[in-house]
């Protein structure tokens, strides 16, 4: 049997305003991308060919799934027509449908499916046509009928319209209730209703409540309380003493300190009401910093630490840089110091030592700049409009191997501008520098 | 921003109304306003009904205006907000600190409807 | 680039082969069958190799007039490569796309009849 | 293994498809050397458009003046990055064009939509007298 996945721009419309920028089929559902689901389940009926369709982009998707052969499965892509109905889809797939028994899944609906049970009976079903329907979406048979390869009766199959916020919410939520006992979710979890991603560090002053979700790259500060009933995306900080319940905290989102989420979804700086639709976007590019106000005393304080760590770097890098510099730069490679990794003993003294920071040092002397804070060098200027941006010569995301995305960056800046003290901030520099060098080495 | 001072309920209530965006370069005029007004009265009610945004900043001169009414014996209540100003008061627990009334008329009447309540705080 | 037109069922088909650029793009204008406003085609693009936006245009451009007179033009087994140009400029929805000529030619008899 | 390729090449429209062909082959070649798998089609085939796109709009643009003037284009081959410029000596070429109308479907202006979505950083200026399109893609 054959699967097309068809889901229409038209379906999905809520989407667009809620979760700018997110392909319909990649919205994640308790941290795994909804068309994985659509996907496990045509394979439980027993598919190994799958075709997604849509009149609107699949390039995300193509490159979030590939060819399918992560799930042991021929994945295709085609594109269709928004007046396309059934018919239409079979006619214009024909090749891949073939003479066999074709499953369309089409609509944004969820699909209420168990993983212990076997639903390939679908192919031997005389029904005809549609075996499940709801407002938005449908389950189709079209195709001759196959052989059954299983005696088992087939078990139900529901569908849930997934027409707005609220229901995206809702599904989220029973999804991450029902847990990994019905539905393959990501992570890991000794025990059922906590998945824990990679890469994730919990203080131990943190509180966790079951049911909770909780991606890759994540940190939760002391005193912050997780769930009940809490998802937690990827790259996501939670600052201390924050509570999230009931709320979905989507990717690359920092979320301040002393703050409390209930049913509410946060996707990095705006809040959204699911029931009332009610967004509001902060200025701030974190998620409210709390109400406390910065200290004065301190902004002194780092401004010498800064040009006393400045002076020491100036210094101790005079002698390499002023031998490298009009060597490098006779060979017109200055430009590229921090991208060539072992080109000649000279670059490879010239990256390990960052010599190509090196005429930003004076910035810090004079105040102009940081010794760390955030990234200068790369054109960001327009994200870091806030106040706690700090433009520096080394960057904070560069002290962490996992920041290589803008968003990731931008994550880790915002914390760290937030926590860092002056004199941590030299340990930070010192970080940098040494990670600066693994990265462009990875051997 | 329009402040009035009511008499209606036996005791003077300010009332000011909040507008537009309550944001950092908003809240430091508020603070000076709000010295002011305290010279006339601790008792205070900011009508929101018109703010249509605010954020930390912003949320900290009212917090501020709060602390300094306390401090007279009054209170500082608020009125009328708005769902994305209410959104922000509920995320920082800042919700707690206030009593919230559906509009300025309601907030001023329940100063003199409840003076033990004032005096306990 | 090659042009090779064919009949099937009373419709035409015209088989796109090789690459259309800037370069080639003009001759795809010209081409009888394709310019003809009034004529339902379908192109196949299974020998296409390489599209870039000037070829995409002058399909676009044909197919817009061809609606206008009431008439269709169908395309059939786009590759990986010339699917990625249509998906990224958003023009997918413009298309009926099959993944076979020969269900793009049934289509195009349903449509005539229709009409 | 910095290696640098130049290609100078008349503004004519009829050399569109040498450019885009050595694009694709220069990317299928560095691909090859990052071991990055035979399979990788999607890494040279956006060279091979991004160029196409660029040199039609460098040869375009100089169609306005009289005589159009030779096109540079140069590769350059890094560790994991490999960057393409285009350089004509043409009138000033305006990077501000807006994206085409996606409700109307207009035939032309999707070149630098397509440039941009392909990809990973653009940057479209005018230096010494000529009009460089740098672009620079990440494997």
């Amino acid at each position: 049997m054959k699967t097309l996945i068809a889901i229409k721009e038209a379906d999905c419309n809520w989407m667009r305003e809620t979760l700018p920028g997110t392909q319909p089929l990649l919205a994640p559902l308790c941290n795994k991308p909804f068309v994985e689901y659509l996907i496990d389940f045509a394979i439980l009926a027993g598919c190994r060919e799958i075709r997604l369709l849509s009149d609107g982009p699949l390039s995300q998707i193509e490159e979030y799934c590939g060819n399918g052969s992560r799930w042991g499965i021929e994945l295709t892509y085609a594109n269709l027509h928004p007046s396309d109905g059934e018919p239409e889809l079979l006619r214009k797939n024909r090749k891949f449908c073939g003479e066999e028994r074709t499953m369309i899944l089409s609509g944004c609906t969820f699909i209420d499916y168990d993983k212990t049970l076997d639903y390939r009976g679908l192919a031997s079903i005389d029904s005809g046509g549609t075996i499940a329907s709801c407002p938005g979406g449908s389950i189709t048979l079209a195709g001759p009928l196959e052989p059954s390869l299983t005696d088992q009766p087939l078990p139900p199959v529901g569908l849930t319209p997934i027409g707005d916020l609220k229901s995206y919410c809702r599904i989220a939520m029973t999804t991450l209730e029902t847990g990994s006992s019905r539905y393959v979710l990501p992570g890991y979890g000794g025990e059922p209703g906590c998945a824990i991603g990679r890469n994730v560090t919990i203080s131990k002053t943190a509180q966790i409540h079951k049911p909770a979700s909780i991606g890759n790259n994540v940190r939760i500060l002391p005193g912050a309380v997780i769930g009940p009933s809490a998802i937690i995306g990827s790259n996501v900080i939670i600052d201390k003493g924050s509570t999230i319940k009931e709320s979905i905290i989507l990717d690359n989102t920092y979320i301040g300190e002393q703050l409390e989420i209930e049913g509410r979804i946060a996707s990095k700086n705006t809040l959204i009401d699911p029931e009332s639709g009610v967004t509001l976007a902060m200025q701030d590019p974190h998620l409210l910093a709390g109400i406390n106000g910065g200290a004065t005393a301190l902004v002194l304080w780092r401004k010498i630490v800064h040009a006393l760590a400045a002076a020491l770097l100036l210094l101790l890098l005079s002698i390499p840089f002023a031998i490298l510099y009009p060597l490098l730069r006779l060979r017109g490679k200055w430009q590229d110091v921090p991208s060539i990794p072992n080109a000649g003993l000279a670059e490879s003294i010239a990256s390990a030592f960052s010599l190509d920071r090196y005429p930003l040092l004076p910035g810090v002397l004079t105040g102009r700049l940081a010794i760390i804070g955030s990234r200068t060098h790369e054109n960001r200027a327009a994200n870091h409009t806030g106040t706690d941006c700090r433009p520096a010569v080394f960057s904070y995301a560069e002290t962490e191997a996992w920041a290589a995305t803008e968003s990731d960056a931008a994550i880790v800046e915002r914390y760290h501008a937030l926590h860092s003290t002056p004199l941590g901030d030299i340990g930070m520099t010192i970080q940098a520098l040494i990670n600066r060098i693994h990265y462009r080495n990875p051997t | 921003m329009k402040f009035r001072l009511d008499t209606q309920n036996g005791i003077t209530v300010g009332i000011a109304e909040l507008e537009g965006r309550l944001d950092a370069s908003g809240s430091a005029p508020l603070q000076k306003a709000s010295a002011d007004w305290q010279t006339k009265t601790p008792f205070l009610v900011f009508d929101c009904s018109r703010l249509d945004f605010i954020d930390s900043s912003g949320l900290g001169a009212i917090v501020g205006c709060l602390r300094r009414s306390l401090e007279n014996n009054g209170d500082l209540r608020l009125a009328g907000l708005t769902p994305k100003v209410a959104m922000v008061f509920d995320l920082t627990k800042a919700r707690k600190l206030f009593s919230i009334f559906s509009n300025a008329g309601e907030a001023a009447a329940s100063f003199g409807a409840t003076p033990t309540a004032i005096q306990e705080r | 680039m090659t042009i090779t037109e064919k009949l099937s069922s009373g419709i035409t088909i015209v088989e796109l082969c090789g690459t259309i650029d800037a370069s080639t793009a003009p001759e795809l204008q010209r081409h009888q069958a394709i310019s003809d406003p009034t004529r339902t085609i379908v192109i196949d693009l299974a020998r296409l190799d390489f599209l870039d936006s000037s070829g995409l245009g002058a399909i676009i451009g044909a197919a817009h007039r061809k609606e206008e007179s009431g008439a269709n033009m169908l395309l059939s087994c786009m590759n990986q490569k010339v699917r990625r140009v249509f998906d990224i400029t958003g023009t997918v929805r413009l298309f009926h796309i099959f993944d076979e000529t020969a269900a793009a030619i049934d289509y195009a008899t349903t449509l005539r009849k229709s009409q | 293994m910095n290696s640098v390729i130049t290609l100078t090449l008349p503004g004519d429209i009829r050399f569109t498809r040498l450019a885009s062909q050595t694009a694709s082959n220069t990317a299928s070649l560095f691909t090859d050397t990052c071991n990055a798998g035979a399979g990788n089609w999607e890494f040279s085939h956006a060279f091979e458009l991004a160029v196409s796109e660029a040199f039609t709009n460098a040869v375009n643009y100089g169609d306005r003046m009289q005589g159009t003037r030779d096109i540079t284009i140069t590769f350059t081959i890094e560790q994991r990055k490999l960057t393409v410029a285009i350089r004509d000596a043409n009138a000033p070429f305006s990077a501000e064009t807006p994206e085409p109308d996606i409700e109307t479907y207009p035939e032309r202006g999707y070149g630098l939509m397509l440039i941009r979505t392909l990809m990973d950083t653009v940057t479209i200026c005018r230096e010494n007298g000529e009009n460089v399109i740098t672009m620079t893609k990440q494997l």
